[in-house]
């Protein structure tokens, strides 16, 4: 097991210098996630565009947690905002996948970016669901968000992807 | 005659077999409705398992955690595969069916949309094992509703004429079993939950002695709730199974709290995990689980059907000889093709503690008694029952010995003078 | 320094240690309070039972029957043993810690003695194990009653000035932990219970910390229930149990319905058997029982007084350890004769996953989290903790793997520039 | 295992000829005791004499079982009827003493009569608690009378010493 595989610059750079950190206005929808087995959290916002095909205008985050969930809502905010929410669920899903692939999915740099530092997570399956609670907690706003939902800033969500 | 081929062999996969009993008698297992016998793989798995790969699950973060999660879940998939389940999230470990029926009836008590209270009724049979009539007395008092019964047909079946007058608006949980652990009957489980559904009812199958002898599928069952036990299905004690429709297991208040069970737990309150684990509060029964999953992975490799088919043909068997034993009084259903390997009769004459110490004398392991199911026993008249049970390691000559055994029972009880033996 | 005699030899009873984990490191196992690693001879016991004696119990008249069932009350003559109980029928196998806290919370909803209701009150403290607090806030929340907390000082002990105030004429359960497995903390079980018992409150103690590592005397400790969990004891997962004085077990009213559990069924009631059987519904976790018995005889044989004092002296090296590691944070006593062997430290600057994941790399299993005490950690401000704990196999050498292990820590995450690995 | 040893002629003969089978009239006491395990049952009254030192006057049963207990229903009958209470729970204890040894104990055939066949029952562990349920419902029944507690025929007693 490398832990250089595991803890690659990129992400112990986002870890230290996370980007969009910080709860912003406006949103269209709150979530707060939580992983039950360690007690992180998340709690993440989101804001679509009006359009037909809406895109990601923003999301913004607070996350107590360790360094690779910290870095993961990091690359996310990067990756999805100003993308289409079609185009970003892809990117998702893509990002799901290698996760999951136990170490043999290849990342495919050019839609995951920065994201495919994770890949040596995927080898560490204790952390995959650490790199997985930002991507969770952001799709499950998403699909709050475009089903037209109110924002729910109190309300703690549960956690539909906790402990796989 | 539909046996497993190779019976031989495959008797070799289970170690107790081979096992002398007092007086240099070979071990002729006729108890395997009351507990099945290990196959070597089972054991070997556990074995594995507390050797090199011992760790608590979900909450351990190291390699040895990683490893013991990896295998309990990969057991939940074989369970889920092996029932038909659509989605493995469905699958909830328990630690026998007892457990998984009183999880139902134990919730149905606390305020949500399935809860039962004054004024509603509940449905179950007078076939039912105890763990299947206990927990639905408990909840009906506790609450004010009304327990209901199906009656049974002279030839041990549910005694369907009667439906219309059960299941009714005012039903709100019909549980029945799938198989019947005394009397053999397979009972219309579909057609049942069909009537069920029609009134909004919930549907709750026990096939604990379904799940060691039939194909399961739980969505063609018709069922809300399937539960069934490790140990029955040639796996470990300590662990059973409860399957439900998501809807239904989300709706469901928590049972037991505790670890594992939470999404967050404040002083002010807690919100609960998304199922499964809802409902596995503790530490699960993990190397029990992972033996239940090699112990299906075992009865699915010999294939359930073929299983099925054995089962029919050695009850078919057992039937015909037991047909020779003179005054002999078979409970239930008499076609083997209709019923499970389950064969409780009645020797007038001796009590079937004597039956069963006197075949125990020659090797023959069966059970006396009330099978944990009194009400049946009430309705036909009888104390007590012995019961043989067959399973997929039963040979012919087993049947002979018994056959022999009881033939044996009766000249030393003097009941057949001509051939009395003391 | 009061460690164990032979611990190399002590060692080899337990094939996991030999483990050999990813990039060839040796298993340091530094996770037993999660659960303990299990020798041989428990192993064995299984195994043999498995394969040669396997049976249903008590309803089975057979051999075989017999031999189960003699086994498996002969657990429940070890355990009684173990922990000092009066009578070994108030000795209940349950299927772990959890369902034992449950089956009391969960009973005192119904009507009976100590029914708890609207008005009454149920006093826990602020350092319990989630299955100490969910199962009664189900029950308050369920009956009206309140629930209220022990708060905790500084240094992780009860907060003992507030007694008077908490346990009053209103309080009718008192349910406590007797060794934190978070803090480390051992409480003043007994002198809380007298206090408990002058207002006539019910008296529950979570030993699943405690049986592990303490000479356990139930009836000293002052408690009216008591439960642990086998898996902590180096015992199979899938087995409990739960002590209770002989009035309030009879006291109680049912907890699962079902076989076993029954004096007589009939269609208009059914009767209860007498304790313990009256609360071990369905096939108890027979092949487990048996082999806790053989884990409580494998420590007994060791002796709790050698164990308890091994678990010390590490503690203390491991305190001592720790505190060379700049900016680290030990929560709960400090002093090593005060508590037990689980130790949670926050190192500033390094999540505790991150943490661990940094360990197991070099072999060391450590486990990070909330341990199932999420009030415990809001009250200390962390989230989470890094959590070491050993048990009677471990050895001053496994400690010093565990500081070396989080100096590179540090240093692998840049706070300590000097040495930095990278 | 000799079934001849478990079936003694002198247990085969108290099973085809109970003696005081049937309930009777007068009683102090009568009990209901079941085996949870197989549904035995006995039902089981005890008439005891005034005296300051009680005697045994009269007990009669309805068992419903096997052999080995409406035999060692008909042999306690015939042991304890006109005894002394205290002499008859002697040997109450030395029956017991006998069942529980595993085939270790002598019996004395002295104070036990007609019991000492039931010697072979000790060595058939599962047997051993069908000849203690009509000696158990008959401690229950006299120390009830001994305590002057009524006679409460319709209310089914827990059965205590099931399932050891
Ligand atoms: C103090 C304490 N109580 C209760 C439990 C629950 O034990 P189990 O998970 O075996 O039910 C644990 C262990 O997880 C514990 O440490
Ligand atoms: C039909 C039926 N239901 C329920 C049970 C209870 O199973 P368990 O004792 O494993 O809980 C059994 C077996 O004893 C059974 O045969």
């Amino acid at each position: 097991m490398d832990l250089d595989a595991l803890y690659q610059q990129i992400i112990l750079d986002h870890y230290r210098s996370p980007q969009h950190a910080g709860l912003r206005e406006p949103f269209d929808v709150e979530v707060h996630h939580v992983n039950p087995t360690c007690g992180d959290e998340v709690t993440l916002r989101v804001k679509l565009s009006d359009d037909a095909e809406p895109v990601v205008r923003d999301v913004s985050y607070a996350a107590l947690g360790c360094s690779i969930s910290q870095a993961a809502a990091s690359v996310l905010t990067e990756l999805v905002i100003g993308k289409p929410v079609a185009q970003a669920l892809v990117v998702q899903q893509e990002f799901l996948a290698l996760m999951q692939g136990r170490g043999t999915v290849v990342a495919d740099e050019e839609s995951l970016g920065d994201a495919v530092a994770f890949a040596g997570v995927a080898k560490f399956p204790s952390r995959v669901k650490c790199a997985l609670l930002p991507w969770m907690a952001w799709k499950d706003a998403t699909s709050s968000a475009m089903n037209g939902q109110p924002a729910h800033p109190n309300s703690p969500k549960e956690n539909h992807h906790a402990r796989r | 005659m539909g046996l497993l081929p190779d019976l031989d062999l495959l008797r070799l996969d289970f170690p107790i077999l081979n096992r002398e009993l007092a007086g240099g008698h070979a071990l002729v297992y006729l108890d395997s409705a009351n507990t099945s016998q290990k196959p070597q793989v089972v054991i070997d798995t556990m074995v594995d398992h507390l050797e090199r790969h011992n760790a608590n699950v979900a909450r351990a973060m190291h390699q040895l955690g990683a490893e013991s999660s990896a295998a309990f879940e990969a057991a939940r998939d074989i369970v889920a595969a092996f029932i038909k389940a659509p989605s493995r999230d469905e699958v909830i470990f328990t630690k026998n069916a007892s457990e998984g029926l009183n999880l139902v009836a134990n919730t149905l008590a606390w305020p949500g949309e399935w809860a039962v209270g004054v004024g509603d009724e509940v449905v179950i049979t007078e076939m039912e094992h105890h763990s299947n009539i206990v927990p639905w007395q408990l909840l009906t008092q506790r609450t004010g509703a009304r327990l209901r019964w199906f009656g049974l047909t002279e030839d041990g079946r549910l005694d369907l004429s009667t439906v219309d007058d059960l299941i009714t608006e005012r039903t709100k949980v019909v549980s029945l079993t799938w198989v019947s652990n005394m009397l053999g009957t397979i009972n219309p489980v579909a057609e049942i939950a069909r009537r069920a559904h029609e009134v909004g009812a919930l549907v709750v199958v026990d096939a604990s002695q379904a799940a060691p002898q039939l194909p399961l599928d739980v969505v063609a069952s018709g069922a809300d709730v399937v539960v069934f036990t490790g140990h029955k299905t040639v796996g470990p004690t300590g662990v059973g199974v409860l399957w439900g429709r998501r809807e239904i297991l989300e709706a469901l208040p928590p049972f037991l709290g505790g670890g594992e069970m939470i999404e967050t737990v404040t002083m002010e309150r807690s919100t609960y995990a998304p199922i499964p684990h809802k409902f596995e509060a503790g530490t699960p029964p993990i190397v029990e689980a992972i033996g239940l999953g090699a112990a299906l992975e075992y009865l699915s490799h010999i294939g359930m059907d073929a299983i099925h088919a054995h089962e029919q043909a050695i009850t078919a068997y057992a039937l015909e000889g037991l047909a020779t034993i003179p005054g002999i009084r078979v409970l239930g259903p008499l076609d083997a093709s209709q019923r499970g390997g389950a064969i409780a009769f009645d020797l007038p004459g001796v009590h079937p503690h004597d039956v069963a110490t006197v075949l125990d004398t020659r090797g023959i392991a069966v059970r006396a008694g009330h099978h944990c199911a009194k009400p049946a026993h009430a309705r036909f008249g009888v104390q007590s029952t012995t019961r043989m049970s067959s399973y997929l390691y039963t040979t012919p000559a087993e049947i002979d010995a018994l056959i022999e055994g009881l033939a044996f029972t009766r000249s030393y009880f003097g009941l057949d003078p001509v051939t009395a033996a003391r």
